[in-house]
């Protein structure tokens, strides 16, 4: 789950971490509001969730509020890399001496989270760390005994961090890995983190995300329509369900995600689109429901494809479940599958003798049926 | 022993009492599992499809000695009962739980390293030596999808590693061993962690790689056999080329970021070092013909 | 820092842990208004941090209001081990199935924190590991690690709980552990732990000691003068000393632990006693002026023994912290020394020069001249 | 090298730059201590008699080889700078730090297990070889109380070390090596830990064991011997016969609880093992000089 700015800033803040004064605003009076009160030039900062932002034009300067009222109109409403802006970020401008970079993730490799440091902030740390790896310093951390103080101590020096700067540092560091441990991230990062003319160290910027499997236990992580890209996306986020939009014909609802995106290529392959990707997690009923409903509610679906090789979740059960659900729901729209797995005669039967449809020998056969079809459909 | 497998190789399912553990336990036994008990903190006592259960791992080792932990718990508790394992002693963890918090696997991963133990998983569709054993969810009984043989598998999906035995099987041949490495972006055994056992397996014969969108596993191993050369032939397919970027495609390793993690530059990446790569599963099949006339 | 066993359960009810219902009080009339609002029988505990309470009649089971208040009366007051009563705990009388043992504690030659259980509660555990060992389950635990669930279930299974009350004791024992690290405990100990008639477990008695080297940072630990055995000790703690009231006329200041106990045995071979033990913790001078005027203010005491041997404090910066208060402090009481060390010419000149005290060549001949000085100031 | 002291025997002392650490510092040199650098956070780049400061341990080592770390910072940082030194690496910890929290005493000496590293302290008044080299607050320079010699001291207190080595160098003697084991109950370094060393030690002839009341760490050395036998005479001296029981006596170490712990006690068993036990300091030279004619 990746968060806005300003919610990943108001957890930094909770954490004692420093970021500039300021507050999101979603319209522009109250932008105005906001730079009035900081008494200051201001920078305004369109939220969304993609990356590249500032050279899409996303980060504007202001001088006095007039300005930063003109900056937020300019960016309410706009889209950035398809996403809408629905509110900005009004903050203080910083006095930045220099830039550094800071982050907390993951190396799946080892497998372990990640300090990492750059004396040069600002920039696209995956880039530098390809370009100019002498630049980029890390340190692995090893879960069980936890970040050292002087772990920190070594990588900041080595980052070329100022010596005035260097308690205030390790307090950032140290602390920016506690958020990290206690929130369940994949990423916390600062980029950059702003050394001022006055010798502080400042969280220009914030990027967090939470690790979705650790969602149960971090209940505060916020998840509004705003941190989906399609009403369906959030409606199935409600459920439990992963379901990506995408923009074809062919509605797909298969059992595991490998077995999902290799239909989808395969579809590809046919020259046709799917209409979405869908991992349909467990075996049970309400799970196939929402599923479905969410496939057949899709206008530019033409036809449901449904490929089961039942695994944990045993094919018998699963079609138990989509026969219900499909007898429930009513479709219209044509049907073809492809039904293999731990009790697939029973599935089979099912879908036969419950809903008239056969099963496809295999995936290749089915989605040569599906393409067929959809272009029928049109 | 086969692949993966230490030597003893008794079984202990934690999590055995609940109503799937109970289903897949009876399929494990019936597909040649020596599972010797069961652990289920407060059910000590209680039998299941005839394995006697117990509070802990440690209890459970005490009077039946097993090498092996398969885990079968709920997400919020799998990090306990996995390092219970570890700490057991056990050398071979199955993490078969779905949707563990990365930090809990890491730490748990990070266990295992420093005790020179084994976890496969987690969300893992676990392991199998078809005609032999299975410890997961594999449907060995299915006679079209998995039939024993000379052809070494590890995916990091489940349903999709069916896909492909099921071709591996049409083409002929059967399943040395089966390993799934799970879907998550960390996860305790990697490509590059099988490629050296598969090598050495005299059951062996070939390797098929099944990888998908997203993460450097199958990089890795690329480089790794780049680097130092293989002795068995090594088939490939990668699933979703036709995924879009940025997003997140069920399994949480499947995303793509920046231009890592490509299915195609997985390709391009296998090619260079020598792999054949099937364009679609069912392509799997003939490839491996080609390379074991 | 010991806690009375009121204090103690009240630091365990923050934890979570089952204590019986009840307070502490200081009159008979409240123990009667604590019994009536408990509304069934009770115990009335004298509150006192010596051992072998219960044996010398300091645990009364009262059946109504009046006989708590009249067992209160009793037991008010009364001196327990030397130690007054100043206050009684009345509790619910809990009706008790078994009883058990629960403790965490410090094994110092491995070390480690072990969590320890037996089946028999309310006996002398370190008799029980003794003459049964087979009784007392014990598991060391690596603090890097920490307790996990599977250890605190084997242990609790071995000792026999029955099954019933497993989840329980797990979360009782896990709990006890988490307040023994974070509380900074030396001992957190219930014996017994109660299994009542109707199945809970609930600390009948309740022992927690924390590390005195930690109470920097556990500043929630009472430190009243009850804590103390001695107006002169309580005193010595507020100025970080420790100092220990003996009944002797030889007032003693040494430098480091090792050498007091030696200077305070070679006192009692010459036939005589000291006052005092005290540990003169650091170099400075208000150390010195707080150390001396503790010693000096001991009516008992006829004669001063100042034993040094300066290692980290050096004898120079000691003894200058010496003269000084002596000067202050303007005593009459003869004073004998001994003074070796990092720098101890300037030591014995500033005492000989500005006191006009010799320095005894070793501990030795100044015990010796010191116990001479007593007997004739006698 | 000698006792307890790594080859190559380089020396890093934390919290160099703190007042006291400056003197002791200067004193340790003159001492003959290979003191190669100094650590104190954020004075990277500072010199203290001759010795340049680092931000780390780990920062010093890249330039200076050490394998020894002298730890002089309080009580509060005394945990972290123990680990730090453990974990860059260092294969001896003299830990002087006075006050350090018991929990924070067992994390260190179970990461220092863990590690194979030795701790000697806290609370200890460090380790010397007179005329060699000296680590900690020994006095080494006053030549009434410490001189080189055949006698291997361990102790639990710092002044009475000082006491008892003026009896040995009264006698006629001088001192091999002395290790200060640390007035705290729990200690890195323990008598029992000690008695092996001493004994394959070329330069020690005898033992003396400095003992006093509370813990149980003389019990342990006399079992030891017991058992397995000493090949040198030993001496001992227990403080505190006359000690109040129950109450706290300095050093946390020293509380007498049951029958455990009391001097008496100690002094019995330790006889039963074959030790001579001086009745006060000054018949330790006696006692020597029995054992060594």
């Amino acid at each position: 789950m990746k968060l806005f700015e300003w919610e990943a800033k108001a957890v930094f803040r909770e954490h004692g971490l420093p970021v500039p004064r300021g507050r999101v605003v979603k319209d522009p009076e109250e932008a105005a509001a906001v730079a009035q009160e900081l008494g200051r030039p201001v920078v305004v900062k369109a939220q969304v969730l993609s990356g590249g932002r500032g050279k899409a034009g996303g980060i504007n300067f202001a001088g006095d509020p007039a300005a930063a009222q003109a900056a937020a109109a300019r960016l309410l409403g706009m889209m950035l890399a398809g996403e809408p802006v629905r509110s900005v970020l009004v903050e203080e401008r910083l006095d930045i001496a220099r830039e550094f970079y800071l982050s907390v993730t993951i190396d799946p490799a080892l497998p372990a989270p990640v300090l990492m440091v750059s004396g040069a902030g600002g920039i696209d740390i995956e880039k530098q760390a390809a370009t100019t790896p002498q630049l980029v310093f890390t340190q692995p951390v090893e879960i069980a005994r936890g970040l050292q103080g002087f772990q920190v101590w070594n990588l900041l020096a080595d980052a070329g961090l100022p010596p005035a700067a260097m308690h205030q540092g390790v307090t950032v560091a140290t602390e920016l890995f506690r958020l990290f441990r206690q929130r369940d991230a994949e990423l916390a990062e600062i980029n950059p983190l702003a050394l001022t003319t006055a010798g502080s160290l400042v969280a220009a910027d914030a990027k967090l995300i939470i690790n979705d499997n650790a969602l149960f236990r971090q209940p505060w992580v916020p998840r509004t329509r705003a941190h989906f890209d399609h009403d369906l996306e959030y409606e199935a986020a409600q459920h439990g369900l992963n379901y990506v939009k995408l923009s074809g014909s062919i509605g797909l609802l298969c059992t595991g995600a490998g077995l999902s995106l290799a239909t989808l290529d395969l579809v590809a392959r046919e020259g046709a689109r799917a209409a979405n990707f869908l991992e349909s997690g467990g075996a049970n009923y309400r799970n196939a429901y929402h599923g479905l409903r969410l496939v057949l509610g899709d206008p530019e679906v033409k036809v449901l494809l449904i490929n089961t090789f039942g695994l944990v979740s045993r094919a018998d059960v699963i079609c138990r479940g989509l026969a219900d659900a499909l007898k429930e729901l009513g479709t219209v729209k044509p049907v073809v599958a492809a039904i293999r797995g731990t009790g697939e005669e029973e599935a089979r039967r099912i879908f036969w003798e419950e809903l008239g449809i056969a099963s496809c020998p295999d995936t290749e056969s089915a989605v040569r049926k599906a393409v067929k079809m959809a272009r029928e459909a049109q | 022993m086969t692949l993966m497998l230490p030597a003893g190789g008794g079984v202990v399912v934690q999590g055995i009492t609940g109503r799937e553990s109970r289903f897949w336990t009876e399929r494990m036994l019936s597909a040649g599992a020596r599972i010797v008990a069961g652990v289920t903190p407060g059910k000590e006592g209680e039998v299941v499809h005839g394995v006697p259960v117990y509070h802990t791992v440690q209890r459970a080792r005490r009077r039946h000695p097993a090498e092996v932990a398969v885990i079968l718990v709920p997400a919020a508790f799998a990090k306990e009962a996995a390092l219970e394992a570890l700490e057991a002693g056990m050398q071979l963890v199955v993490w078969l739980t779905d949707g563990v918090p990365v930090q809990d696997v890491m730490a748990v991963v990070g266990e295992a390293r420093a005790r020179r133990a084994s976890v496969v998983g987690p969300n893992t569709p676990g392991l199998a030596v078809p005609g032999h054993t299975m410890l997961g969810f594999v449907p060995v009984w299915l006679d079209q999808v998995w039939r024993p043989g000379c052809v070494g598998l590890m995916s990091r999906s489940g349903t999709l590693s069916n896909e492909v035995a099921s071709h591996i099987v049409a083409a002929g041949y059967g399943v040395s061993t089966f390993v799934g490495c799970g879907g998550d972006p960390v996860v305790g055994t990697r490509f590059v962690d099988l490629l050296p056992q598969f090598e050495q397996d005299p059951a062996t014969r070939a390797v098929v790689l099944v990888g998908e969108v997203g993460g450097s596993m199958e990089e890795e191993a690329a480089g790794w056999i780049l680097r130092r050369g293989y002795a068995k032939p090594v088939v490939a397919y990668i699933a979703g080329r036709t995924a879009p970027e940025g997003k997140r495609m069920g399994h949480a390793g499947a995303i793509i970021a920046g231009s890592t993690g490509k299915a195609v530059s997985k390709e391009e990446v296998l090619r260079a070092a020598g792999v054949q790569v099937a364009e679609v599963p069912a392509a799997v099949g003939g490839l491996l013909q080609g390379v074991l006339q």
